[in-house]
């Protein structure tokens, strides 16, 4: 493929394919350290325009990459539905996405024929509104302790991270995560340390933390996946296997992960939990991208960020996970520079994973290295709300003590919830009225405040408990 | 009254108020309907302009504290290719490449293939290095000598990725490269050192084929157990031919001593 | 007052509560330029904590400025009210603010002890999410012709604004936007000529295209105050009194404004008002403003422009208008120097007008020379709906072709509405169903939908049209 | 089809399909969902692009088309005290100065106390000079002089803002000046200028003392229009001594002879 374009008498050339995605993107740090950004905002317009044009069979025609992961988005196309899209440009599929009436379409099958490619190549003609109003309908419900994704619910990850793993110090930030109203979707703990032995404690303390409480709900432990599976191997109890996945073999490779290594990962989770109890779906994966992981492993390819991204996903959906997210401003400014490009990034993230078919979440974040701060994930955080987002993250007064940097907090989440009108999981949600975290849906007026809630709720869970 | 609650709870809610005993995390720190408390907002931005300073915090051989380790262990400097502070935050494939020169430099002033070669990168917070690494490179050393190990000469990379261990390993062919490196700062500490370590490292390594040992400040892991966290990866490293995600912490020994001598 | 604050071993001193408050300001480019922003994070934190500590009457008993601004001030508040909150400082009214019952207190009276001032002192310590969440729940109901500010109605202003006022366009551009069910807030021109015939054939134009139609709505010819005036005693329907105002007598004196005028204008179009039909209440003013222009016309007299902007919002109170707006990206770079610095604008501006009891909207906009696009009004956008914000601006295609900046469209106004789920004015929203414009609250699949749209909503207005 | 409709409206409802007849405006355009079709989408964002560089274009006293212009009526150009672009941007006081030595330079080179002084400004289009002031400059000097005024000598102001007219005023002494200068670029036009017009203008004016003819362009108003409306406008300063909010600007003649000789 080579297009040109002319705008107002200047001509623009694109060579191929993949030269076309990167110069029709989104201004991004990434893209510009790649060296295949835009040089000028009217080259950036000429090759929207230019990617406006293209038949979306053109994608399958011309992989922008030849691994693993692109034979397993080839693989996991569903052909008969392609069938009636691939004649459609790029330009024409965003509108169908954008019609009153696309959210069924899509449910009904339109899903399976969508690529991460082509996902991702739409999403960069779209508007901010475009990638909210589009998302907002688009629902993937999964299942695990409980129910995730329905239409009204915000779920949120307690993350208690602490910076030695101390037991006590990880259970009573979940309990205070709990006070809030957070926790729907995974207590998850990234280990600060990378023993087994730590990861199983962890684990055996998250579950007897769950079991106390009586909540319904998952843990996870996000070391990585292979120290998981030792630790499953040892009778730790693991609810949901967690790994880092990038949308490239070679940045798989840099983090240590085939696609095989995942597959067996899933099997062998699933076999526990059928000698487990309280299980009610077969969705145990929890996988976490972001914008840029490709290139920090140098293992892109080429390939702009926001392919990368979209191509992690489609890794993802072959693993039928229970929770997605990406962590938009994790890694710093080199991939996204600042509050604009970190706020695009979220949008666009959300978006592509759910127009794919993910349980599609995110962690929105900025690092002390970027030009970003509260107001920055203040502003995500509503957009995402209202975009219809699974879940989000709730980190103790926003603040990750092991991470480093700054997510969405125990606050935010609450405070989201009640903006939008959106709700927990509904069996979380059920025992949020029992302990009496919630009265009538909302926060009570005297959960999480302060210290002397926690007293309140010790004694309402000791009837709770198991 | 947290008698009858099981075992994992009741440490935690017997803390009660007194938060900070067990974890630096903002807990039980009330709300202003679902926003913060006037005081936790103001804080959560003090905080927040402090470790943005951090980044361009700086440290200097010639001044102490690195004044005396540098004499003690006959630390120099050098460049890895990223020029300025706004270079190095924008192009990390130039933090991770050594400077023009620095391969000679290194190869005339250290010895090679060296059991363990240690390395010190000021990375995100040169802050964490004046902070951390004069409490650990001594007792590091010490410990990893006692081993009988071959030691190289320690040196300090300004600018610095983690990925220039490659280049390191390359240039003096180390056996085990341990490379102290500030992590970028967070709020709650600014000044966090993290070890990557990797067994003859070269070209082409990632980061499957390193370990590390993180949140090393007084506030989370010790100077005295990141020293045996570091020789116990380093030991693990030696016995499997290996280092990456495929060699596993060992689990924590009951005191020092017991750690070592594998 | 001088006050000191030390922060970690650093002392900042602050003279007086002017220089306070403008280093506690979130960064502006105004501020910049006026040479009284914080010179340093730090030194921008330190004085927002000892701002946090103020207590309210300090305001009374120092005042930023002497001026006829501060005396219409001084002589609106509520001084009984005022006792109750006298001695609490800004940090704990915003504590107070952000409390789940406050909306009803407010509401009860507190609404009139607050001054500019305070308010003012209050938004620059809070999250943009403080700022969204605590806004959300302040409702300020106005009527002219008809209801705007209930729960759950955002009101769209069509601006159907011409290069030449050439009446034709003015009026298909007005049908446009009433196909995207926009003009409950008002259909407002503003007018390129400043002639009086000019301005005398906008009115008459518009009043007619909305008997014509039988939109339950009101017109309005935004020229300067005195022309509109002038327009009214040789018979023009006048149905809102726009002015542009500053919050200062400086600014509204560069502006042609003095507050005898405004009231005077005001009496002049209420009598008019009284000698026609179809008006349900005696809000008549429009009033419309923006952080820099105190600044911009040298009148800002030392004070930051957040409090300049909150002061014109005590100038607006005075005279019960229907409708105020900030235009917030308007003038441009030298102002607000960027999506970023325009999202917060729109956001303490919105806020600041609610929690004063305005019936607050928003014009949220750019300029082609500062950093920003459409996806920065796109996300302003859905967080001010989500705010619930008064009413917002429909512009065809965002680009108003006699101004020269963008705003939100028709489009956007459409759509966002569809995405928080608000709706039209309620007697508006009965009408849009009579035409068939919406159909069950939702805009009609072929509403607004090409030329062929146009020729259907011709039909159906014959019937309605007066 | 339209023919019972109330007047106002067929008018309207007559263009149909033919938008561009009656406005520039972005009419009937369709949509996707709520969302712009993506022909439109992608027209916008053309658009900005070239708003944006319009910014930044230029132009020349010595390249066409002012170079003829220049030539015919000995244009000379002076600065304000914002040196470069970045800093007009950023400090509108700065674009509201004369330069140093301007006020001298003027003295020397213009006549003082004219009854009408033009002025060229760049604003915030330059382009927008280029294309409109060739055909306005003209007629405008001839049917001045027709009016018998004495004019001053015509000059360009480089980062020019609207209120560098009052240093103009103290300088020149002249009775009425007009500036010439090009508003921000919109997407629909980067080219449209405006003519601020004040009375004996002096340090300490504002926009209350002063008036405006806007939008003019090919598809706003044209040279001939803003040439008469100008003149008008004037007039009414010369009859009623003064300029500003409380002069409204006269109304339309129905030729432009008529609108002269008051
Ligand atoms: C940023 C970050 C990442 C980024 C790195 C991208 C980048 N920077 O370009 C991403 C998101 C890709 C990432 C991924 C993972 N990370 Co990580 N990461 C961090 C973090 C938050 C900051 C690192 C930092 O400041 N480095 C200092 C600067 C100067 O170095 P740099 O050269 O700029 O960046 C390099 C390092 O950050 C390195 N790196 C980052 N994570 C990891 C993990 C391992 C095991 C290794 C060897 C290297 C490594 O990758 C970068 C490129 O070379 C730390 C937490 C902390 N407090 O330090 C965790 C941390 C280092 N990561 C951790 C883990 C577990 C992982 C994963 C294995 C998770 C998983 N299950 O998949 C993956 C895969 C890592 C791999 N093998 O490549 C753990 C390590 C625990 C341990 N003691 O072994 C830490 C301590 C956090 C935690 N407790 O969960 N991580
Ligand atoms: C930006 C702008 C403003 C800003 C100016 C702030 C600033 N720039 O610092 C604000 C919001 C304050 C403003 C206010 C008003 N404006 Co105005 N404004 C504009 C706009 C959109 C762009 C101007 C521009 O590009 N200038 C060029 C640059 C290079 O000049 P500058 O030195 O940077 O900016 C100066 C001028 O913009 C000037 N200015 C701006 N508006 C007006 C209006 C009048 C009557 C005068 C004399 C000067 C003036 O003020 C600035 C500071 O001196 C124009 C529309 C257009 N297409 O041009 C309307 C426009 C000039 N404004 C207009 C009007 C009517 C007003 C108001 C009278 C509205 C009202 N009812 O209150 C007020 C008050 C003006 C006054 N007497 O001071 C009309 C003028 C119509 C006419 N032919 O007389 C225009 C054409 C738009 C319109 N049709 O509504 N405006």
């Amino acid at each position: 493929m080579k297009r040109s374009v002319t705008l107002r008498g200047e001509s623009f050339h694109f060579t191929d394919l993949r030269e076309l995605m990167g110069c029709a993107n989104e201004p991004k740090a990434g893209d510009r350290l790649a060296g295949i950004a835009a040089s000028s905002e009217r080259e950036r317009v000429a090759a929207k325009m230019a990617l406006a044009e293209v038949p979306l069979s053109a994608f399958l025609d011309e992989p922008l990459l030849e691994d693993d992961v692109t034979g397993l988005i080839i693989d996991s196309l569903d052909r008969e539905e392609f069938a009636n899209l691939r004649s459609l440009t790029v330009g024409e599929l965003r509108e169908l996405v954008l019609s009153s009436n696309f959210a069924s379409e899509w449910q009904r099958g339109l899903k399976g024929a969508l690529t991460p490619e082509i996902v991702a190549a739409t999403a960069r003609i779209m508007s901010a509104r475009d990638l909210i109003s589009a998302a907002a309908p688009l629902r993937s419900v999964t299942r695990c302790r409980n129910t995730m994704g329905e239409g009204g619910v915000l779920g949120v990850r307690i993350q208690p991270n602490h910076p030695t793993d101390d037991i006590a110090g990880v259970v009573l930030s979940a309990l205070d995560g709990l006070m809030f109203g957070c926790g729907d979707a995974v207590i998850g703990v990234n280990p600060a340390g990378d023993a087994i032995e730590n990861v199983v404690a962890l684990e055996h303390a998250l579950q007897e933390l769950i079991g106390a409480v009586g909540a319904p709900t998952q843990s996870c432990v996000l070391s990585h996946f292979t120290t998981q599976l030792v630790a499953l191997e040892r009778g730790a109890p693991v609810d949901l296997l967690f790994q880092s996945i990038g949308g490239t073999e070679a940045t798989n490779a840099g983090f240590g992960v085939t696609l095989q290594g995942l597959a067996e990962g899933r099997e062998a989770v699933l076999a526990s939990h059928a000698t487990r109890d309280g299980f009610i779906g077969d969705n145990v994966m929890y996988f976490e991208t972001g914008q840029g992981t490709a290139l920090s492993v140098d293992g892109h390819g080429g390939v702009d960020q926001l392919t990368c991204e979209a191509r992690a996903y489609g890794v993802a959906r072959a693993f039928d996970p229970f929770l997605v997210n990406s962590v938009v401003g994790f890694i710093g400014p080199e991939y996204l520079a600042d509050a604009t490009e970190i706020i695009r990034a979220g949008l666009e993230d959300h978006f592509m994973g759910k127009l794919l078919g993910l349980p599609m979440g995110i962690d929105i974040c900025y690092t002390n290295h970027v030009e970003a701060n509260q107001d920055t994930t203040d502003q995500l955080l509503v957009l995402l709300a209202t975009a219809g987002c699974n879940f989000v993250m709730g980190v103790p007064g926003s603040d990750d003590v092991m991470l480093n940097y700054q997510s969405t907090s125990y606050h935010d989440a609450a405070g989201v919830r009640e903006l939008v009108g959106a709700g927990p999981a509904p069996e979380f949600a059920e025992w949020l009225e029992q302990t009496g975290i919630f009265v009538e849906g909302r926060l009570a007026e005297g959960s999480a405040n302060g210290p002397e809630s926690l007293q309140a709720f010790a004694e309402s869970i000791k009837e709770l408990g198991r | 009254m947290s008698a009858d609650l099981p075992d994992t709870l009741r440490g935690a809610v017997d803390v009660g108020g007194d938060v900070s005993n067990v974890t630096p995390a903002r807990l039980l720190i009330g709300r202003a309907g679902t926003a913060y408390r006037t005081s936790t907002q103001l804080q959560l931005r003090a905080d927040h302009a402090f470790a943005k300073d951090a980044l361009n915090a700086t440290f200097s051989l010639y001044e102490s504290p690195m004044k005396e380790l540098a004499e003690r262990f006959d630390l120099f400097e050098v460049k890895s290719e990223a020029a300025t502070r706004e270079e190095y935050l924008a192009r990390p494939d130039k933090g991770r490449r050594l400077g023009e020169g620095v391969v000679e430099t290194l190869r005339e002033n250290c010895p090679s293939g060296v059991d363990l070669q240690i390395v010190i990168g000021d990375g995100l917070s040169p802050l964490a290095v004046r902070s951390q690494v004069p409490s650990l490179l001594g007792p590091l050393l010490d410990h990893a000598a006692t081993r009988g190990w071959s030691l190289g000469r320690a040196f300090v990379v300004r600018n610095c990725r983690v990925g220039a261990i490659n280049d390191i390993g390359d240039a003096l062919d180390a056996q085990n490269v341990v490379l102290l490196i500030g992590e970028r700062p967070g709020l709650a500490s600014a000044e966090s050192l993290s070890a990557y370590l990797a067994h003859r490292p070269r070209t082409g390594d990632t980061d499957a084929q390193r370990n590390l040992v993180s949140n090393i400040h007084p506030g989370g892991v010790t100077a005295e157990d990141a020293v045996w966290r570091i020789l116990g990866l380093v030991d693990a490293f030696m016995i499997q031919g290996r280092s990456g995600f495929t060699v596993k912490e060992p689990a924590r020994p009951t005191s020092l001593s017991e750690g070592s001598g594998r």
